[in-house]
């Protein structure tokens, strides 16, 4: 796998008021299929795509937020989910949904895929990868 | 009250359909009249019978002629619009040589000009404008 | 006759919702709603900037664009109102004309 | 014409990175064909569409400027642009188009139709209207 | 170099397709390959045949039709994107009982698979993405 | 291998200008082009921000876009390059990726 290729989707929109927040979910859970390295970035509205406690009954549109809490059984582990968005917005870690994964290097214990980065640490993780797919 | 409702973006990328669709049905609930729905710019997009959405998601199209069938609605798609996005009727196919079968306007829409927003902005007591 | 404004942009990604409040005059009337919802919450600049109007202009917010989202009532701004689909059909009626800031 | 209503178009998107300035230029000219009271604001990114010196023949995209310096012959005659709106984008009413109209009343003499309006003074115009259409 | 390319909005709407497509004639004119375009979101929606632009204006679809067959482009629309949008091919189009003539799918376009982005990704050097 | 930023959207209308300049590293591009390139016209707050950050990040405009927009060379700030479409496709070559923030 030494030539598997870094991939990042990069979320930077709300959901239900556009599609892109799902279609880019649909690209995703297609892609975890490939052997390739795949990271997940939330920022600005993005963040808004993990908020706890979605219910879109009174729209009559799919609530598609269950699936990102799906990802870590499709080998999509990594969330990583930008400070000064979250701040900006009012939320804290604890108003977005729990999301786990089960390390299978270390005895399938169960670990969370959020990685709650600075600004700083983002633009680092944006610079190491080969293919940056913004929706 | 007489109410026009101006769609301006496509079903599924905006929500802006779905929240048309939402007050258009709440406002004929509480017994307003609706003179007009019309579709302008990507709007008209609503108005193709080739969609076929997931099954576990809304049929926006679907919604909107069923509502039209069952209120009598006026769905107007801009001729202007629809021509730059490939929304066609039977005439319009003919005119410009698309093939037998091609029409893909959905049941309940009609296509005709601009001048049928601003009749819409003339005659209702209120136009409420959803887009992007 | 005063107007009823309609925003449904996210106040985070557009400047739709800044625009429309430096122009709602006295009496005015603003609906969020889509993605606008946002702009409803408190301990953020936009809600502290929303809170500070309330004496001249009156906000409101569409219920089922708040619940999608999974704002919590408890974390809307106080004072701002919220309406469903029959009631902003209701905030149409009572206002001369809408004003949609796309 | 006293139950004439008073339409106003409402441009606040720049020209040619989307459609909504074009095909609200559409809408006016076919407004004009009606018996209607009939206003234009432009504020927002909305005063770049009046820009002067406007080329979009390294797009391969129709330059659709010059119709507004048309709609004076069409009997829109208003055009209310915003200070605030012109001053953040470093623009002066110099920067714009000189648009213009015969007065009819008043001999057929050339008057700008460019109105330059205060942000209170545009919140006034648009409270006095019947319909509002943005795009 | 060998590039792909992401279009994500439909034609005349947004810019996004213009400048894909400028882009894309800009690369081969200086000798570097282009992978594949591939059409997703509303992009989609440069695909269909069944547009009539204003004369006076480019016509977005054709321009790619004729990039695509002059250079034997691989342009590629999202299946799921396409349901949604009412975009089909032949097959969709017997296949969702649309009727004889339906497809609306456009010269040198072909449907398929996200997989089709992913491998795009994977096999370019660069993937560019044009969008809203 | 340093990243080449497209910006596509008036930073007087999106924050995507904003955010994209918050994350660009010292040594990265950013091309601005369709309705972007307003951002790089002098004597504005955007222009001042983009001024300032020429020591560390390389600012380009697409010409065909300033063009088509009526932006005259002399109103953009000092340092920003403009390029035609081969320059827009030499810049994607010379940097280890493009990142667009739509």
């Amino acid at each position: 796998m030494s030539d598997a290729k870094k991939f990042l989707y990069v979320n930077r929109r709300a959901p239900y008021g556009s599609i892109y927040a799902l279609e880019s979910l649909e690209v995703v859970l297609i892609g975890a299929a490939f052997d390739q390295s795949v990271s997940l970035a939330f920022l600005d509205d993005g963040v808004f795509q993990l908020a706890k406690g979605q219910d879109t009954k009174g729209l009559g549109i799919k609530n598609f937020s269950a699936t990102f809490r799906a990802l870590g059984d499709y080998g999509v582990t990594r969330f990583f989910v930008e400070k000064e968005s979250l701040d900006a917005r009012g939320l804290s870690v604890a108003d977005l949904m729990p999301i786990t994964y089960e390390d299978e290097n270390d005895g399938y214990a169960e670990k969370p895929s959020i990685i709650v980065v600075s600004r700083m640490e983002m633009a680092e993780v944006m610079r190491d990868q080969d293919v940056v797919l913004s929706f | 009250m007489k109410f026009s409702i101006l769609v301006s973006e496509g079903p599924y990328t905006h929500q802006a359909s779905d929240s048309a669709y939402q007050f258009t049905k709440a406002a004929l609930e509480k017994g307003h009249e609706i003179f007009r729905v019309f579709f302008y710019h990507d709007g008209v997009n609503n108005g193709t019978r080739l969609t076929v959405p997931p099954q576990d998601d809304r049929n926006v199209q679907r919604n909107w002629s069923e509502l039209a069938e069952a209120h009598k609605l006026d769905l107007v798609v801009c001729i202007a619009a629809a021509q730059r996005r490939g929304i066609l009727d039977e005439g319009e196919a003919r005119r410009h040589g698309k093939g037998e079968g091609a029409a893909n306007i959905a049941p309940g829409f009609r296509i005709s000009g601009l001048g049928q927003l601003i009749e819409a902005g003339i005659e209702a007591d209120r136009l409420v404008v959803f887009g992007d | 006759m005063t107007t009823l404004h309609l925003v449904n942009k996210s106040p985070f990604e557009r400047t739709a919702l800044e625009s429309c409040l430096g122009h709602a005059l006295p009496g005015d009337a603003v609906l969020l709603f889509e993605d606008a919802v946002y702009g409803a919450a408190k301990g953020t600049a936009v809600g502290d900037r929303i809170a500070g109007l309330r004496e001249t202009v009156k906000i409101y917010v569409l219920g089922p664009d708040v619940s999608a989202r999974g704002l919590s009532s408890g974390r809307l701004v106080e004072g701002v109102e919220v309406v469903d689909y029959p009631g902003f059909v209701d905030l149409v009626t009572t206002h001369g004309r809408s004003h949609s800031w796309l």
